[in-house]
């Protein structure tokens, strides 16, 4: 693996960095009861967020999950709008009417969060499509779970992807769990890559506590995809710290499973292997943005008055129709 | 004007508008090389190639994901479910994605989305290739749902479907296949949402959607000979639903019957019957009748189909009951 | 009668039918071990271990084709979809097999199959996990749908059906979890399809299902501070729909108000006017209401979703404009 | 592979035999117009049908496709009750209600055909679980086609399966085309047994013409699922030699490709390995079977009466609600 270069290097550990401070935040204030909803938070998940953006342009789409406030981020996602829509704020990203598990920036790329298991699969791969078809030499990125590779959909999606020679790389993160399932409970496979296979896909399991190799191995992808070649899948197997979502007691965690992965928490690793990157610096560049962000979200409307039917519908419906 | 048989026009629909902008393609189950499994896209592949029309395997959700997320960025996607039926398999990508995800984004996003589909009713096809699924679709915020009963109203909303930044169901009539009616050369665009009066009348209000209206028009010309005169609406569209001419049209007849091809409760007739009900009771001078086959699975036994579908007679007796009572 | 708890009366019912009978198994994601994503499954697989209570992947469809095949086969399953926004992505299995399947086989086979799963409305969930598609299955020849409204209820209904020979969806609230009512010990069984008058009135009829009965229970309250007298009707089942006990009702009062959680095309309310105005349009002496959330998907924002259901000083307008009315 | 014994290769002929007329004399009645409906025939893949089919017993479950007769004709369904439903006659499988799609016969252990693609694979997975459950030593098998392996249905399936070590063989009957679209044109994975490895599943790909081959490798799945030790994906590659459904031009097949396996016909193939078989008494015996249940069909009155309420609840609905 090449060594990064230091602008480079700076610039992930940032990101890694934002994307800890937003949501160990964001677990404080939904903690003081200040934010609505459900709160799945990727605390741990860092590098494979940042790896995989990295890799990726901004005219590059991605469709993320329920847990995707890291992959946002890492694809350069407005922060202020993000946190005004954990605020249900006019301002938020959907303008209130999403919430954490809805988010969403067109103009960094960014499709949407969502609240279906499985559902960014197919969804990637439609982007994809839209990619080769106008031949604009863009790639879209899919992530998802170790859950999410047991629905119908994964299947379906990457054999078309692959049969199509669409430009999308899947991105499975491989956490261990489902909810507060194991993985090892939920298929015999425990290395989801294998399941490239079965749509003749080039698959590759990496380290996804690395960030230095999630970009390598997504880099090789995205080109991959965007020289015509066609799919990937990549898992990145890593661990969240966190609970399922906010308020999971987590007692189906064996307590040295806990010790071994925040051992290798990304973040200290990565500063470990550098030890020129400044640590201190992004954590107080990061922690400003963040409160920045809080602050811009205070100020704002709550989302009170949406105009519903204009979200539902692009073209006017008819007067007199019943809606 | 052209008689054009119904396949013929969603066909032309297709053609027409793939010619007029680039950003159209058309994926489905043997609707390339093969030209549709009842003919509806023969020479579609030929015409704009295997890039704008591709056959895909069999997948329904993958091929509904598909058509969302290439309508949000930048194409416009018309994706073929074969039948009606198998769009249970997709409702995850069409409910819970499509129709939502201009919301979802906060009105970021469009998803000028079109799903074609046909109900095969009427045609031997048996319990899991008969079902309409129209009354569903129709209660999900998001979505359009329109169902043409010839083939004039098929070219012209097909046309307005694909155009529609919103994601419309387009659903077709195995029964209506082969019959023909007049369309207009070129540009025939038809707003979504605007019943048509098939046939005007005075006695009775006759509303049908779909493969419905043939039988609601051969009762009522059933009725003509027997001297009762029927006005006949023909939706045309599920979503949204035109209140504003059944209830004119009621107000004059003071009777109402409405003719489906679903099952009775929650299909097409309770909302009629409720739109009319809800903007005032006394307009209903008899008692509405829903004519709906009986709730059970479609049978295919050939003779138990015939008398499980409503059919012409079954509205000149209803009919019949309504002015009876008025006497 | 103890004092229980919604979701502790779904979890007794269950253990009380497993403890009873055998053949029943129940799956579900994270009903084992964790005894539930919202607690209500908690014990169960403690008490009668892995085999009849197992975590499933994340497999919605095969879950429910599962649950198909081992009823045909002489088991009783239990299958847990946990919101019911997922059981869109199993519909095929529910709706063109197992609904189906005594149909098609001639009546050979039985499908004793109970899906559990959970609408979310109310509980700022955004607009994935707030959905109710009761109607939808409603309209299904050959399921039962029932949605209690309270403890007692989830107890007795969730009993009825998984001893019932037919598939029922049974529909829980997930704005009622922790509500309590007094629960008879042992044995309850409350038959399919008969509905409840939770409060019995004479100026008008308020019909709700699920959710939306304690917005009715609300708005009659305040409806009975401002001497205006509120028959409740709790339908508990949404097919069979007890229309008999909705028609003497609505012959007592002459009015009609339907409260629902789900949009308003093709939903309850519809069906409950259309079943009233086909007995008899003259029952209604004012025009009848229904009250449903705007046409659009549930909004998360806190402030927006308590605006976008019906609440019950929504309830008491809609009276006090029908009693006006018949001033 | 062990020589067959006389009898088993009599009874394996006199099956394929059976099915090949049977499908022959609807494909004549069809073409007459008498019979309503669709046709779905497998002429060219008896051989899949009775390999699997021998390897089972009567109490073992099958679940199959639009393309069942044959399947079901080996597992030893009533040919009268198929023939009078396809005539649609009170008496057959189905009372006339469900038709050539949806063939059922409980003695025989037939569950059902269906007429979604894919849905056999998921049916058959809970009836080997009502199998585990009970301890009844029974095996289920799910017949699917080529097209139906793209469906997520087959993915969900095929994993829970292997998770729980479910007793249930998945037959592939892999015969180059879904409608009038070839395989290599649905997927770029060619040999559909591979796709065993994304389970943790053992997988093979067999002769489905070799009636020898498809019992051979039926029967080791077949017990190892009876011992506990789970499932097997079994791909069967076959030809059909009629079209999708009658009326099907097949102008979508290649002359040489038709050619090719119509020289590789499984009756006249198993026949020619073995002299001894007498082919032409299978044909006057299965001839007369056929003959007498169209016979039978005749003779029984049209499905004009069925109860339809009672077809489609098991328990009775109340009086007064609406059904
Ligand atoms: C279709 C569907 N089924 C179930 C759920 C409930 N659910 C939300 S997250 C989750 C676990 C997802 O696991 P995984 O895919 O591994 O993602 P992770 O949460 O670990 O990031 C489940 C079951 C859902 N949201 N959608
Ligand atoms: C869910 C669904 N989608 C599409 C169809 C239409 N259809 C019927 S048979 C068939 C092809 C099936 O191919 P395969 O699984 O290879 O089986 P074969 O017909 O070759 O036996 C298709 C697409 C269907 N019946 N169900
Ligand atoms: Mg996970
Ligand atoms: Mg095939």
């Amino acid at each position: 693996m090449a060594e990064l270069d230091f602008d480079r290097r700076t610039r992930m550990l940032n990101a890694m960095v934002l994307i800890r401070v937003f949501e160990e935040r964001m677990q404080a204030l939904f903690a003081e009861n200040q934010l609505a909803g459900f709160l799945h938070l990727s605390i741990g998940q860092e590098a494979t967020a940042v790896g995989v953006c990295e890799a990726l342009e901004t005219t590059d789409y991605i469709v993320t999950t329920h847990r995707g406030h890291g992959h946002i981020i890492a694809k350069g996602g407005n922060v202020d709008a993000m946190v005004a829509e954990l605020f249900a704020r006019e301002t938020g990203s959907c303008r209130g009417v999403g919430g954490s598990m809805h988010l969403t920036d067109p103009e960094a790329g960014v499709l949407c969060a969502n609240a279906i298991v499985g559902a960014s699969i197919g969804l990637a791969t439609g982007a994809a499509f839209s990619s080769q078809f106008t031949g604009s030499g863009g790639v879209a990125v899919a992530f998802f779970g170790d859950g999410a590779a047991n629905q119908g959909i994964f299947h379906e999606s990457l054999n078309l992807a692959a049969l199509w020679s669409l430009p999308v790389v899947f991105i499975c993160e491989n956490n261990m769990y489902a909810e507060m399932s194991r993985q090892s409970s939920q298929s015999l496979v425990s290395d989801i890559a294998l399941r490239s296979i079965a749509y003749g896909m080039p698959g590759v399991t990496v380290d996804g506590n690395d960030v230095d190799a999630v970009l390598a191995v997504t880099q090789s992808a995205v080109s991959r995809a965007r020289e015509g070649d066609g799919p990937t899948l990549i898992e990145c197997k890593t661990y969240r710290t966190s609970g399922h979502f906010e308020g999971d007691q987590q007692t189906y965690k064996p307590a040295v499973e806990v010790a071994t992965w925040s051992a290798r928490d990304p973040i200290a690793s990565f500063v470990a292997r550098y030890p020129d990157l400044d640590l201190a610096r992004a954590n107080a560049v990061a922690s400003r943005r963040v409160e920045g962000a809080i602050e811009f979200a205070r100020e704002s409307q709550p989302a009170t008055t949406a105009d519903l039917a204009w979200l539902t519908y692009a073209d006017a419906r008819r007067e007199g129709a019943s809606t | 004007m052209t008689s054009t048989k119904y396949w013929a026009a969603v066909n032309a629909a297709i053609a027409e508008e793939m010619e007029r902008d680039e950003s159209i393609f058309f994926v489905g189950q043997d609707i390339g090389a093969a030209g549709g499994p009842f003919g509806a896209t023969r020479g579609l592949m030929d015409r704009f190639g295997p890039d704008r029309v591709r056959d895909t395997p069999i997948s329904e959700q993958a091929m509904v994901a598909l058509g969302t997320g290439a309508a949000m960025t930048g194409t416009r996607p018309i994706v073929e479910i074969m039948y009606m039926d198998f769009a249970l398999l997709a409702l995850d990508q069409l409910v819970n994605q499509a129709a939502k995800m201009r919301f979802m984004s906060g009105g970021h996003y469009r998803v000028p989305l079109t799903v074609v589909t046909m109900v095969a009713a009427h045609t031997e096809s048996g319990p899991q290739h008969s079902q309409s699924f129209e009354t569903w679709l129709g209660q999900v915020p998001g979505l359009n749902v329109v169902w043409p009963s010839n083939a004039a109203d098929a070219k012209g909303l097909l046309k307005t479907a694909i155009r529609s930044d919103d994601p419309v169901v387009f659903i077709e009539s195995l029964s209506a296949w082969r019959t023909t009616a007049d369309v207009p050369e070129g540009e025939v665009v038809i707003p979504i949402g605007v019943a048509r009066v098939a046939r005007p009348g005075s006695d009775v209000t006759i509303v049908a959607v779909g493969g419905a209206v043939a039988i609601a028009e051969r009762g009522a010309d059933q009725l003509a000979e027997r001297g009762l005169s029927a006005e006949v609406i023909d939706l045309r569209s599920v979503s949204p639903l035109d209140e504003t001419t059944v209830i004119s049209s009621v107000r004059k007849t003071g009777a109402l019957l409405v003719v489906q091809e679903g099952p009775s409760p929650f299909g097409i007739g309770d909302r009629v019957v409720s739109v009319v009900c809800r903007n005032d009771p006394r307009l209903l001078r008899v008692r509405p009748i829903i004519l709906a086959p009986p709730f059970s699975p479609t049978p295919f036994a050939p003779d138990l189909e015939r008398s499980f579908y409503p059919g012409p007679h079954d509205v000149v007796k209803a009919v019949e009951t309504m002015t009876g009572a008025l006497q």
